[in-house]
């Protein structure tokens, strides 16, 4: 597999303020040891739940949260091993689209400097190259010229998130981090935006890292997809793979418990696999599997010993019982 | 809770070392040779007495050695002596103390119970008369000069409703009553200064609880309790008072500060004999001994006091009981 | 007669744009041990209406301006504020979106829901914290005793929505509304709390009113469904029907849009249907149908007139060309 | 409410820059334009008053405790040593006003960088920092201004900065909390994703964003400056060759019970200005909350 982005063992750990002097600090463990690569023109699912570590995880392999460990291969390139201004200038190939309309655009500028502003920091293009740059990508995710001088909060959710598309592309990046970006928009307007990602990812070629904690989107727009929690990779697999064999017990939890249609109160339906309680707290977490208290097959060895993601299939597992 | 107030001590005291090695090289930032600051305005210091204070302040050691000496014997309590009333700082403010706190305590609390109760009234009905006049009294408030509203009352009391007396603390003539009478008499001699100071600071709290209790009434909680089918009252008083509260011990705490500088000019006007007249005199004098001793035991009130709030704060507040 | 009856609702907000219609002509019934889904997009009127039968519509700015509500036959716009509160947590209650800000942070778990138990009966507050504890055991928190002792800040969302849930059902009240009850919380957590309120239906036989945005929630949870747009019911009908033969062209696209784990298995997915530009704002809606700009079927009629909800009784539409026969 | 996603718009609309809107909203306060109104009065007055009015402030014109009305040429009396009130009100603005104005200006200046540095890099900065401003707010403002002004000279130069330098905690921890709620917005990260530096992530996306806050509380800390100003003088510590509001409050209080216009009319030009500033802070602080935008 040729891969544009490869993450070896990142690790991102962040210190907690210390209760009293003499304490020993605590650290919350976001990211530990997290293994992935994305291959060029695809797309790489990362499903969690909250405090899983898919966003930190994501962020942490383009330096945009920090401190992290470990080894983020861009093209051959340790992007961790940079020079704060060395990376500046690798953003131009590494995008981000975020998942808060309302808060990831300036709503002191207009659109068209939000979207023209990577050109100028980045140094792409001449000047009236860029105006010229940000009118074609306007038509690009849909929006008129005529809104180009109108300032964000001028617009609607959907319409935000393609003004946070378009200053992504405006560099034509190779790879772009996805951050939930259609988990705060109603369901009519997010197949909008995943419709529009799909086709900017034919036109351009371009790599998705795509965050999310809904399976259903997931399975929509990654061709893989990693499952974490509480700050590992517990399953990964293409997409046949995991949603027709999950092997991990806490896949299979997660695809029963997500909403679908098929499921009817009026066929009497009952929930397979419960599960129980909440995640544990990514501050000083448990040896063993982290999954181990919620698991409904944990045996001695789960709470001992952690699993290793290793093959089975087409897949990678992390569970001394998988299937 | 008992780690967290030893920290708060500990670090309040780091605080005090602070304001001591401030007050040092304030002096010897000041123009002129140091001991003829510290000796001030003696009216033509002689020779023996700048030799005296350049022996007792060692101002002929390296600075370092100064230092060490001065944040010593202010740790101990030794705050100098004055050279206009020749006797100890520590002593002359011991005897002006009670009085300022006395006058600051009062206006602390009148001004939050009745500042809070005008809040919490305008904000039941944020658009009626009731709003608007406590607005209009807060901007009010905010605006005035506190030592000409101090002025401003003794023009009125004096001359026009002569029911309270308009200087001083107590009446002389009482000295050999009962406790009862000096009581009731020094708080009757209160009652101007800490209105005075009390408008003032009113004003604050009364826009600060309205804000807060308007922000709390549109709280999700608040939906809460009504969904349940409390009544507006216990709406008002048992869920939203509760929580609006806490902004108000935060600013109670920083005002403190405010309220002591708001006390100085007060006393002056009402020849209060607390530690403001005290500073008054001091700056007329310019002794410099006696000036700082005041701003050092100014500055430990406003510790203590900050101590105090963050206290109350943590037992208002259940989220951050738990921390220790 | 139905247990809760909303007739021709009617609720108008004062906005800077003028006066708008956020409700108009809602009309729904709930009947004992029935869930309701309410499903629409942000906007569309469905919190409205739930808040609108608790009497907690925010007035001023929101006005219920004609209609009614029936409890039981018992008229809810016109009563007392008094009436109203005593009806409020014993015989209709409410669950909300937002557990991290919906509980008070300054009580804990267990006096919340002893308050909410001593409101409307006359118990010792010893033995409303009793039943409290027994309530938190009952909706699933581990170590109830110890729980309840608790303040909001040390309970995760999950658990902070079972103790709204606790405090809900703790009078047993006839109907339950939970407007989007999981919406804040992950979705293993989510399959708890719906099972829970499947579970406590079944033990009471309350009537449950569930505002959505997800149609799989709809399918997990609800009898009837009633679909809203911009203020007004655009279709209603059982579950099933809905979902497998939707008629409006609003709810065939909702429906059709959402990506799915449940379709089909692996493979790559087919595009997602699209229901394209946004909802209209309240203020410019004209005479015609609200959905007419989006709708793939519109055509002269629907520019000129409303479209009332007709049809089958079963399962009525809002639409011309449904009424029609139209494509 | 939950009302409808804000508009989109089917025609060209026309931009709304915030900013503008704020003025709009602004306009639109009553009191807030007639505090405004008043304000540009008041330092028109100080300005060219005494230009236009002519008589010395300094000059002894009259007899002593001259009552107001009681002579057309003194409409508001003379004072205790038989000088025109009004020639001093009119004088005694300006510096009063100037120091005012410095004395903010001063303050928002440290309040901000220490405000702007802390907030933003956090960690050992934010708290070493934070110490530094916790301690200057350990010292009551008056009592330290006064120390300074004693200590140094009593000079109006002097008294702008002493008052600076004890009002500027309050606006630099305004300002860390601003900065600590916009960073952990996503148009900071986004910022910085497009590859901005740290300055100007924090001079151009995080400060305009924070300024709303700001000059309210620049507005208002104008306000303070001109109370600490009178008080200063009113003790005696204000620069004894200037006329100002403060200082005629001072120099006549000892006669208040014989004659209570000269220290009335020089408190109420205070009070006035004070009022002016604080309706103006008031209003700007409305325009600028986009809850109360929506009514």
């Amino acid at each position: 597999m040729n891969a544009l982005l490869e993450a070896k063992g990142l690790t991102v750990r962040f210190p907690m303020p210390k209760r009293n002097p003499f304490a020993k600090r605590d650290f919350l463990e976001a990211v530990r040891g997290v293994d992935f690569a994305l291959a060029e023109g695809r797309t790489l699912g990362i499903v969690g739940e909250s405090g899983s570590g898919k966003t930190t995880a994501a962020m942490a392999a383009i330096r945009l949260t920090g401190p992290a460990t470990g080894e983020v291969r861009f093209r051959g390139e340790d992007l961790l091993a940079l020079g704060p201004e060395e990376m500046r200038l690798r953003r131009r190939d590494l995008q981000v689209i975020f998942q808060d309309p309302y808060s990831s655009l300036n709503p002191r500028d207009r659109v068209s400097h939000i979207v023209r502003e990577p050109l100028d920091l980045l140094g792409v293009g001449d000047d009236a190259s860029r105006d010229a740059r940000v009118e074609e990508l306007f038509s690009l995710v849909g929006l008129r010229r005529d809104q180009l001088p109108l300032f964000p909060h001028q617009f609607s959710g959907g319409q935000r998130q393609r003004i946070s598309i378009a200053r992504a592309l405006a560099t034509n990046p190779k790879l772009i981090v996805c951050d939930e970006p259609v988990s705060a928009l109603d369901v009519a307007i997010q197949a909008q935006i995943l419709n529009l990602l799909v086709r900017l990812q034919g036109e351009f070629g371009l790599s998705y890292l795509f965050i999310s904690h809904d399976l259903g989107v997931i399975r929509q727009i990654c061709q893989d997809v990693a499952v974490m929690y509480l700050g590992r990779i517990v399953e990964q697999a293409p997409r046949a793979a995991l949603f027709s064999r999950p092997l991990h017990p806490y896949t299979q939890a997660l695809l029963a418990a997500a909403p679908s249609l098929a499921r009817r109160k009026s066929a009497g339906y009952q929930r397979p696999a419960k599960l129980k309680g909440d995640p544990p707290s990514p501050i000083n977490p448990p040896p063993g599997c982290a999954f181990a208290e919620r698991c409904p097959k944990a045996q001695a060895k789960c709470r001992e010993e952690r699993p290793r993601l290793a093959p089975d299939g087409d897949s990678l597992v992390a569970c001394w019982f998988p299937g | 809770m008992a780690g967290y107030l030893l920290r708060r001590l500990a670090y309040g005291l780091l605080l005090m070392a602070g304001v001591v090695i401030l007050n040092f090289f304030l002096i010897r930032l000041a123009p002129g040779d140091p001991a003829e600051v510290i000796a001030g305005d003696m009216g033509g210091a002689t020779a023996e007495v700048l030799a005296a204070i350049r022996a007792d302040y060692g101002l002929d050691q390296p600075l370092l050695v100064q230092l060490g000496r001065y944040l010593g014997a202010m740790m101990q309590g030794d705050l100098g002596e004055s050279y206009f009333f020749n006797r100890p700082v520590a002593e002359l403010i011991g005897a002006r103390i009670g009085p300022t706190i006395l006058l600051v305590l009062a206006a602390q609390v009148i001004s939050i119970t009745i500042g809070v109760a005008m809040g919490v009234m305008a904000a039941r009905k944020p658009n009626g008369v009731l709003s608007g006049a406590v607005s209009v009294v807060a901007t009010i408030g905010y605006a005035v000069p506190v030592f000409w509203m101090g002025i401003m009352l003794i023009i009125l009391f004096a001359s026009i409703i002569p029911i309270f007396p308009v200087e001083g603390m107590a009446d002389i003539r009482l000295r050999n009553e009962g406790w009862l009478e000096r009581m009731i008499d020094i708080l009757h001699h209160l009652a101007l200064p800490a209105f005075s100071l009390a408008v003032i600071f009113l004003a604050i709290y009364a826009r600060l609880s309205r804000a807060s209790m308007l922000d709390v009434l549109g709280a999700d909680y608040v939906r809460t309790a009504r969904a349940k089918g409390a009544s507006e009252r216990s709406v008002l008083f048992r869920h939203a008072l509760r929580n609006a509260a806490l902004p108000v011990i935060t600013v109670a705490g920083l005002q403190f500060g405010g309220l002591l500088s708001g006390a100085l000019l007060v006393e002056t006007v009402f020849n209060w004999p607390g530690m403001g007249t005290l500073a008054f005199d001091a700056i007329l004098r310019r002794d410099y001994t006696l000036l700082l001793g005041v701003l050092f035991c100014a500055a430990a009130m406003v510790v203590i006091a900050n101590i105090v709030t963050d206290l109350a704060y943590r037992l208002a507040d259940p989220r951050l009981r738990g921390e220790t | 007669m139905a247990l809760l009856e909303i007739d021709e609702l009617k609720v108008t907000f004062r906005t800077r744009h003028g006066p708008v219609t956020a409700l108009d002509g809602v009309s729904l019934r709930v009947e004992a041990g029935e869930t309701l889904g309410i499903v629409g997009e942000s906007g569309c009127g469905k919190s409205i209406t739930a808040l609108s039968v608790m009497g907690l519509v925010p007035s001023p700015p929101g006005n219920i301006a004609g209609g009614a509500i029936r409890l039981a036959g018992e008229d809810l716009v016109g009563a007392s504020p008094r009436r109203l509160r005593k009806l409020r947590g014993s015989e209709i209650a409410m669950i909300f979106q937002e557990p991290m800000t919906s509980l008070n942070p300054v009580f804990t778990a267990g006096d919340q829901i002893a308050e909410a138990i001593m409101l409307h009966q006359n118990v010792s507050r010893a033995e409303a914290l009793t039943r409290a504890v027994a309530l938190l055991d009952r909706v699933g928190i581990p170590e109830a005793r110890r729980r309840a002792e608790d303040y909001p800040h040390q309970l995760s969302g999950g658990m902070r929505q079972r103790v709204m849930i606790a405090m809900a059902v703790s009078c047993q009240p006839k109907v339950l509304i939970a407007d989007e009850p999981t919406t804040a919380l992950d979705v293993t957590v989510q399959a708890q709390i719906f099972d829970l309120l499947n579970d406590l239906q079944r033990e009471t036989g309350a009537a449950i009113m569930l505002i959505t945005h997800d149609m799989g929630a709809i399918a997990e949870m609800a009898d009837r469904v009633a679909v809203m747009y911009a203020g007004r019911v655009i279709e209603e009908g059982r579950a099933d029907d809905i979902l497998d033969h939707p008629k409006h062209p609003y709810t065939r696209g909702l429906i059709a849009c959402i990506p799915n784990v449940g379709k089909g298995e692996g493979g790559e997915p087919p595009p997602l249907a699209e229901i394209p530009g946004v909802v209209p704002p309240l203020h410019l809606l004209g005479a015609g149908c609200a959905f007419r700009e989006r709708c793939g079927s519109a055509f002269d009629r629907c520019a000129a007139e409303r479209p009332r909800l007709l049809g089958p009784a079963a399962h009525p539409a809002a639409c011309h060309a449904v009424e029609e026969g139209r494509p | 409410m939950s009302a409808a996603d804000p508009a989109a718009p089917r025609r060209p609309a026309r931009a709304e820059s915030p900013l503008r809107e704020a003025w709009v909203m602004f306009r639109r306060n009553r009191p807030a334009m007639a505090g405004l109104a008043l304000l540009v009065l008041i330092i028109l007055a100080t300005l060219y008053g005494a230009l236009l009015y002519g008589g010395d402030p300094y000059e002894i014109v009259w007899a002593p405790h001259e009552p107001p009305g009681a002579t057309p040429e003194f409409p508001l009396g003379t004072d205790y040593l038989g000088r025109d009130i009004v020639a001093g009100l009119l004088t005694g603005g300006g510096p009063t006003l100037a120091v005012g104005a410095a004395a903010a200006l001063l303050t928002m200046l440290i309040g901000v960088t220490i405000g702007a540095l802390a907030g933003y890099f956090g960690g050992a900065i934010d708290n070493l920092l934070m110490r530094f401003t916790e301690f200057f707010q350990v010292l009551p403002a008056l009592l330290f201004a006064m120390v300074l002004v004693t200590l140094f000279s009593p000079s109006l130069t002097m008294i702008a900065i002493a008052i600076g330098l004890v009002s500027w905690p309050q606006t630099a921890r305004l300002t860390r909390a601003e900065f600590l709620k916009i960073r952990k917005l996503e148009y900071v990260t986004a910022a910085r994703a497009i590859g901005a530096r740290d300055g100007r992530i924090m001079w151009r996306v995080i400060l305009p964003n924070a300024l709303p806050p700001l000059i309210v509380s620049a507005t208002l800390t104008i306000g303070v400056a001109i109370l600490f100003e009178a008080g200063l003088s009113f003790l005696g510590l204000g620069d004894p060759n200037t006329m100002s509001w403060g200082l005629m409050i001072g120099a006549n209080r000892a006669y208040i019970l014989s004659a209570w216009w000269p220290v009335t009319f020089p408190g109420l030009a205070i009070f006035l200005t004070v009022f002016a500033v604080s309706l103006v802070g008031d209003g700007l602080n409305d325009a600028f909350n986009p809850k109360l935008r929506e009514r």
